[in-house]
């Protein structure tokens, strides 16, 4: 006997009422009475002094009532603010520019007409200096030192590593062959459709409430207390609905902190929203590593060794969203579905004269980067050995029985079946049939490639004894509380910005305490209201708040089966909670619902016992859980134009239990979206000057419905053993899986060329300069 | 960007320095509406209205002579910004005369930043070169007294 | 995202549309889809001081063929030529062409008008008027006067419309017997900017070889190119590998493409061979009938 | 900070101010606004429709796409004043009679959203193609809505939505709304 919208059943989504009627509550859909607009001059500059700003002609443009500029916040100390990796982030420069559109001054006006002419009125005078945009070039003696404010005069911001760097070095020796690759990936975008912005507003009494972009909405409250020194009961922030994240909206950006400041000084509540191009230009930036990895094998092919070196450019301060003690995330799951016994990766921060940051783009901390280094070496060393790359995986996999898995770089992987995986998905795809098409079309000079991804991801952060933010641990909430009628209400330290948690959470619920998803109201983002949590990126919501969710319903029914038994007259110990009721052990129809013991709870609970049905609980991960699938690809190459075409694309993911199916294989599709953008379409470019080159969405091109494929998925099913119902986060996987399949299957199709590797993004002209060269255009 | 070029003329080389060292002179072979002050020998500022068809905004500009060698070399140092955006050029001439002929050599980097060389790129891509050429184009028409 | 303040008028009759813009002497621009113009305003890269909104004035937007030619008013919407049966069957450059620009959106309210005299080399349809041999109706304060597609485009963003001249309609000669055209597009994502675009206007004589031939390319020049060299080679012959692979030769030596985002010169120049090469086929099969 | 003093809320100096009057979903509303707003500041801001948003600056991403006299537009790239006298038709206009457009149905039957921001735009788009054309084929639906862009949920179940509303607005029962 099931409850209505348990775990396993793809109910329709309870957020979905709101949207499809455009009655959905996003940040620049707030208006307050008396609103100002502020809106933010930018350099164009990427590295200059700042000599003087003129604001006379901005305060006479028509309605603007204000100019904020370094000096000001400088009185105030709070011109620079922490970074979440405890860096310093200027608010608004005092003395230099350090890369091009950095806010420079903010304009205050009674519209966002007039703000945006108050912006053009502002005249800075700048004197450039020395640009440094390549992260290699930084390192080199001679260049300029982008951050004298630091203890040791360099450009590199620390040194990272892990592994065992003598025996990794011996094994690579001792292996029979070793590829190396050299790998970049390009700097890119989150680009949510949504751009950044709050409206920051102090009431009469001093208390300040800010609508706001953010993915933490708890951990912002926190530290706009501890930098600004605004007591924490005295704050409230309030993510409404937020227009995808995908983890550019994880850090502090200073047009926040600028909106608070504006609102305070003028009285009246501001409102911040940036343009798209501002949002590329200045905000959080993906990737951006240069990697050069090894990988060793025996002349049967079997995987010895791994050595990776990696260098991290992060732009003139390190704002990255990782946990504290990760500078390089969780990078060091580089060794991904494979039993290396030697593994060593190293890492080196640079400063560079671009924006701040490293966040996600939708693929946990740096997960991408790592699950595209391994299944991109493990292909070469595959063509390398003259093994056809599905077998040369299933030789190599982790097998089934040696779960948990202990990796040569500490991670404890919890539950895989790596091979099924792959199996499914060569069936569903008809491999076998494909490499014969391939053949026959090799033969004709026709170009078809065939490309794989094995990829295993680790979500989920994470484990209090190892994951804080700033020194706030890595758990996750949930509070409950059931009304009389039997109607309930939970509350979340988390934070959806489109993956349905309204929907999921209640599954849980429903199916943990016997009441219908419909009649449970799930609410997040607001700190006056919901428990403390860490908020909602990299994939951890499920992990963590999901798990509370769980072990908060049971702690009801510990004390529902108190009441059941005072309402039966029995003792507790003769209950049994089945079929989502507590029953008599043995006489089943006597039972009572959790509806008939909430109504008790407020009217005829028992003596000594407290009123009330309700619990919260702060769930604090024994392990961080490692979801995996794997990837198929065919791709069709036009000789004529270099032109990549994805014909097919199957995915088989386990996230372990399914709470959703509907909303899992939605966040695949969109996923695997943001695999095929990068592999073939977005890149940040920079001139020599530190020029963005491409900061609009003229220019910076997402994929549309037209170049995405219609993607095939399908799944299998390896539960978490220590998640208590099993469950996995999945939001990312695709995105962490997709990119090495297709770049895999481009090399594939090249691969008689003699091509071993192609950097991404793969587009028409790379492919058209091979086949040139080779003379095959 | 780098732009250089070299054109003769009849006229002297003194007349050729003085017209390119002189600020009403040779702001005269500015195609683009603008206005000039003087501040002293060195340096000079103003605005100018400068863009292609519609494409068009207003830059304050400042000038400063940053090499002088009558009458056979100079340097100027040019900063412009509006639009979001700035313009760096450092223009640098070398006049010799031969029998009655003067030589004009000049070469000119031009640095674009902000959203004209970012957003705007692709819209403003050849004019810089068309502008620079204009310029010494009227000044050689300028000199030769056409 | 926000545009600087301008007087805006919305004239009932092309005079009055004419006066406006000469008393503005060139500080007025045209607004017509404002697919083109507004986005750059937006971006504060352009300050007009009016705007003359010319959507209410009359019978400036149609598809009419008359005994001599295709008549396609200014403000017809890049749309309506996709929508066109006469286009689809007899004009299928221009179908082609409009298929390609920017999205559905934006060619709703984008004009045909608007994207022929922009002046923006990486429009699509200059092109297909250069190797149609168009002409553009405009009027100014002395009365109207017709312009030739190959004497229109002078320099990026300047064409032979004065500032204080209007397009009102885009003459192209009827379709005959024998005539087949193509425009063939290579962009980095649909909707973009061109790498390459290629228009091609073959007609066939009675025996089957190349009677009169229309070449032009889109994004590797300061404006669209028209590849004279090349349309006199394919003149009297046969529409065969042979001629259209010199004619393909013929018109990469007139491009100058620049390296950009869209991919480096020596792409762009290899890809006018390749597109030229499928236009001209595409062109030649529809010649004899084809789709 | 320099404070200039508060001036009251529309001041004389700015403008040139424009009438405009726009039929909206079905009523007659009206505002005086800049010559220079955008339609998609007059619908989200003068008449308080936030249903239409914005997503770029360079008309590429149409989640401000609307109806105006029946045609999908982005709302970002035309003048306030061009939409007077003319009709608009914006999401909140999709529901009639408490009964949902079959579009919105078939977003939330195919799980055709996940965040929301980009939904409005990309069903007013497909409104205006059904009207056009009742039987697309998927890559007809891909071209159409080529200009609105999706990050989350990589079009898969956009496509399916649309063909959802297509066979319920074709079907016998279903009838649909204009």
């Amino acid at each position: 006997m099931t409850v209505h919208g348990g775990i396993g059943q793809s109910v329709k989504r309870k957020e979905d009422a709101r949207f499809v009627r455009g009655k959905g509550n996003y940040v620049d859909d707030v208006k307050l009475p008396g609103m100002l607009y502020l809106d933010i001059v930018r350099s164009p500059y990427a590295h200059a002094r700042i000599r003087y700003i003129n604001i006379e002609k901005a305060l006479k443009v028509p309605g603007v009532l204000a100019v904020i500029r370094g000096k000001d916040l400088e009185a105030a100390n709070l011109a620079w603010m922490p970074t979440l990796m405890s860096d310093k982030q200027m608010v608004l420069p005092v003395e230099r520019v350090m890369y091009q559109s950095q806010e420079v001054a903010a304009v205050v006006a009674d519209s966002r007409y007039a703000a945006a002419d108050g912006v053009a009125a502002v005249e800075v005078e700048y004197e450039p200096l020395p640009v440094v945009v390549d992260p290699k070039k930084a390192l080199e003696p001679d260049a300029p030192i982008l951050r004298p404010d630091r203890k040791e005069q360099t450009n590199r911001i620390w040194h990272w590593e892990v592994g065992d760097r003598a025996g990794t070095e011996k094994a690579l020796k001792e292996s029979d062959v070793v590829v190396h690759e050299d790998l970049y990936l390009p700097r890119i975008h989150v680009s949510s459709i949504e751009t950044c912005g709050c409206v920051a507003s102090f009431d009469a009494m001093g208390k300040l409430t800010v609508w706001m972009t953010t993915q933490a909405p708890h951990a912002i409250r926190t530290v706009f207390a501890l930098v600004a020194g605004l007591p924490e009961q005295k704050i409230r922030i309030i993510s409404p609905d937020i227009g995808g994240g995908f983890g550019g909206k994880v850090p502090v950006y200073p047009g926040y902190v600028l909106a608070v400041v504006a609102a305070l000084k003028t009285g009246h509540p501001v409102k911040w929203i940036e343009d798209r191009s501002e949002n590329i230009q200045a905000d959080s930036f993906a990737r951006d590593y240069h990697i050069s990895a090894d990988i060793g094998a025996t002349k049967d092919g079997k995987l010895t060794a791994l050595r990776v070196k990696t260098i991290a450019d992060h732009g003139y301060t390190d704002a990255a969203a990782n946990p504290s003690k990760f500078p390089a995330g969780l990078f060091h799951i580089v060794t991904g579905s494979y039993p290396f016994e030697k593994a060593h990766v190293e890492v080196d921060g640079v400063y560079t004269n671009k924006p701040p940051g490293g966040i996600a783009y939708r693929c946990s901390f740096r997960v991408t980067e790592a699950a595209f280094t391994i299944e991109r070496i493990v292909d070469s060393l595959a063509r390398k050995l003259g093994m056809d790359p599905a077998e040369f995986r299933m030789k190599n996999f982790i097998p089934p029985e040696a779960f948990p898995f202990k990796s040569a770089l500490g991670w404890e992987y919890d539950s895989g079946n790596y091979g099924a995986a792959l199996r499914k998905a060569m069936d569903i795809i008809d491999y076998d049939a494909l490499r014969k098409e391939q053949g026959e079309k090799r033969k004709r000079g026709d170009l078809m490639g065939i490309g794989i991804s094995s990829f295993t991801e680790i979500v989920g952060a994470g484990p209090s004894h190892t994951f804080d933010i700033l020194g706030l641990k890595m758990f996750d909430s949930c509070e409950i509380r059931i009304h009389p009628t039997g109607k309930a209400i939970a509350r979340f330290g988390t934070k959806s910005q489109g993956q349905g948690h309204e929907t999921t959470y209640a599954q849980i619920l429903a199916e943990e305490l016997g009441i219908s998803s419909d009649d449970i109201a799930i609410e997040e983002g607001d700190t006056d209201t919901a428990p403390y949590g860490l908020g909602t990126y990299a994939s951890r919501s499920t992990p963590t708040a999901g798990a509370a969710a769980s072990i908060a319903a049971r702690k009801i029914r510990e004390k529902a089966q108190k009441i059941a038994a005072h309402l039966l007259e029995v003792s507790p110990d003769d209950l049994e909670w089945k079929d989502h009721k507590f029953q008599v052990k043995g006489v089943p129809d006597k039972a009572k619902t959790m509806a008939e013991i909430a109504f008790a709870a407020y009217t005829n609970h028992p003596p000594g016992m407290e009123a009330g049905l309700e619990a919260v609980d702060y769930y604090d991960p024994p392990n961080l859980t490692y979801p995996f699938g794997s990837y198929i690809c065919v791709v069709d190459i036009d000789k004529d134009t270099g032109e990549v075409k994805i014909r097919r694309f199957v995915a088989v993911d386990d996230c372990g239990t399914i709470i959703n199916p509907m909303i899992v294989e939605g966040q695949i599709h969109g996923g695997l979206t943001m695999g095929l953008a990068p592999a073939l379409l977005e890149e940040i470019h920079y001139d020599e000057n530190g020029n963005i080159l491409g900061g609009s969405f003229m220019d910076y091109l997402l994929p549309t419905a037209v170049e995405t494929p219609k993607w095939e998925t399908a799944k299998t099913t390896t539960p978490s053993p220590h998640h208590p119902i099993g469950a996995k986060g999945v939001g990312e996987s695709a995105t962490v899986g997709a990119p090495a399949a297709i770049v895999n299957a481009v090399v594939d199709a090249l691969a008689h060329l003699g091509v071993t590797h192609i950097d991404i993004p793969i587009t028409p002209w790379k492919v058209w300069k091979i086949l040139h060269e080779q003379g095959a255009a | 960007m780098h732009f250089e070029g070299t054109f003769t003329v009849r006229a002297t080389r003194a007349r050729a320095w003085s017209f390119f060292l002189n600020p009403q002179e040779f702001s005269s072979a500015i195609d683009d509406p603008h206005t000039i002050e003087i501040i002293d020998a060195d340096h000079f500022r103003g605005t100018i209205k400068a863009g292609v068809a519609f494409i068009r905004g207003t830059f304050t500009w400042s000038a400063v002579v940053k090499e002088r060698v009558p009458p056979e070399r100079a340097q100027m140092a040019v900063h412009g910004s509006g639009m979001g955006s700035a313009f760096d050029i450092v223009a640098s001439l070398a006049i010799s005369e031969t029998g009655g002929l003067t030589t004009v050599k000049w070469a000119a980097d031009v640095q674009m930043s902000g959203t004209i060389a970012t957003t705007g790129a692709r819209l403003l891509q050849g004019t810089t070169e068309k502008k620079t050429n204009a310029f010494f184009e009227n000044a050689r028409k300028m000199l030769e007294g056409a | 995202m926000i545009p600087p303040r301008f007087e805006y008028f919305a004239p009932s009759s092309v005079d009055e549309a004419v006066q406006i813009l000469d008393r503005f002497g060139g500080d007025a621009k045209v607004l017509a889809g404002g697919q083109s113009l507004l986005p750059v305003m937006k971006l504060r890269l352009a300050e007009p001081r009016a705007l003359v909104d010319i959507n209410r004035i009359p019978d400036l937007a149609h598809i009419r063929e008359d005994a001599k030619s295709l008549r396609i008013g200014a403000t017809t919407r890049t749309n309506d030529l996709n929508d066109s049966e006469v286009i689809h069957a007899r004009y299928p450059i221009l179908s082609d062409a409009a298929y390609e620009i920017a999205d559905p959106l934006v060619r709703n309210m984008g004009t045909v008008g608007g994207n022929v005299s922009h002046g923006d080399p990486a429009n699509d349809l200059p092109a297909c008027m250069l190797a149609l041999g168009a002409h553009f109706v405009v009027r100014g304060p002395n009365g109207s006067r017709s312009i030739a597609a190959h004497e229109f485009y002078q320099d990026t963003f300047v064409t032979a419309l004065e500032s204080n001249e209007i397009l009102l309609e885009i003459e192209i000669p009827k379709a005959r017997p024998g005539q087949g055209n193509a425009y063939v597009k290579l962009e980095k994502r649909i909707g973009d900017f061109p790498i390459v675009g290629v228009a091609a206007n073959l007609v066939l004589g009675t025996k089957g070889t190349i009677e009169s031939a229309g070449l032009a390319l889109t994004a590797v020049g300061p404006t669209a190119l028209k590849a004279t060299e090349a349309e006199r080679h394919l003149v009297g012959k046969a529409p065969d590998d042979a001629a259209f692979e010199r004619a393909a030769e013929l018109a990469q030596e007139i491009t100058s493409p620049v390296s950009d985002l869209r991919g480096p010169a020596e792409y762009k120049r290899a890809m006018v061979r390749v597109l030229t090469l499928r236009a001209l086929h595409r062109a030649s099969a529809r010649a004899r009938g084809g789709a | 900070m320099v404070l200039a003093e508060m001036p009251s809320a529309g001041d004389e100096e700015t403008g040139p101010f424009v009438n405009v009057h726009v039929t909206v979903n079905g009523a007659p509303r009206s505002a005086t606004v800049e010559t220079r707003t955008l339609l998609v500041h007059f619908l989200r801001e003068n008449l308080s429709l936030t249903g239409t948003h914005i997503g770029c600056d360079t008309t590429n991403c149409g989640a401000c796409t609307i109806l105006l006299d029946g045609k999908a537009v982005k709302s970002c790239t035309i003048l306030a004043v061009q939409a007077d006298g003319r009709e608009v038709r914006t999401v909140e206009g999709l529901e009639t009679d408490g009964k949902l457009h079959p579009v919105q149905e078939g977003f939330i039957e195919e799980h055709g959203l996940q965040c929301g921001f980009c939904t409005p735009g990309m069903m007013m788009c497909s409104v205006a193609l059904l009207q056009k054309n009742p039987h697309p084929t998927e890559e007809q639906i891909r071209r159409a809505i080529s200009g609105n862009l999706c990050r989350c949920t990589g079009y898969v179940n956009i496509v399916k939505a649309i063909q959802h509303a297509a066979n319920k607005m074709a079907g016998p029962s279903g009838g649909g709304q204009p």
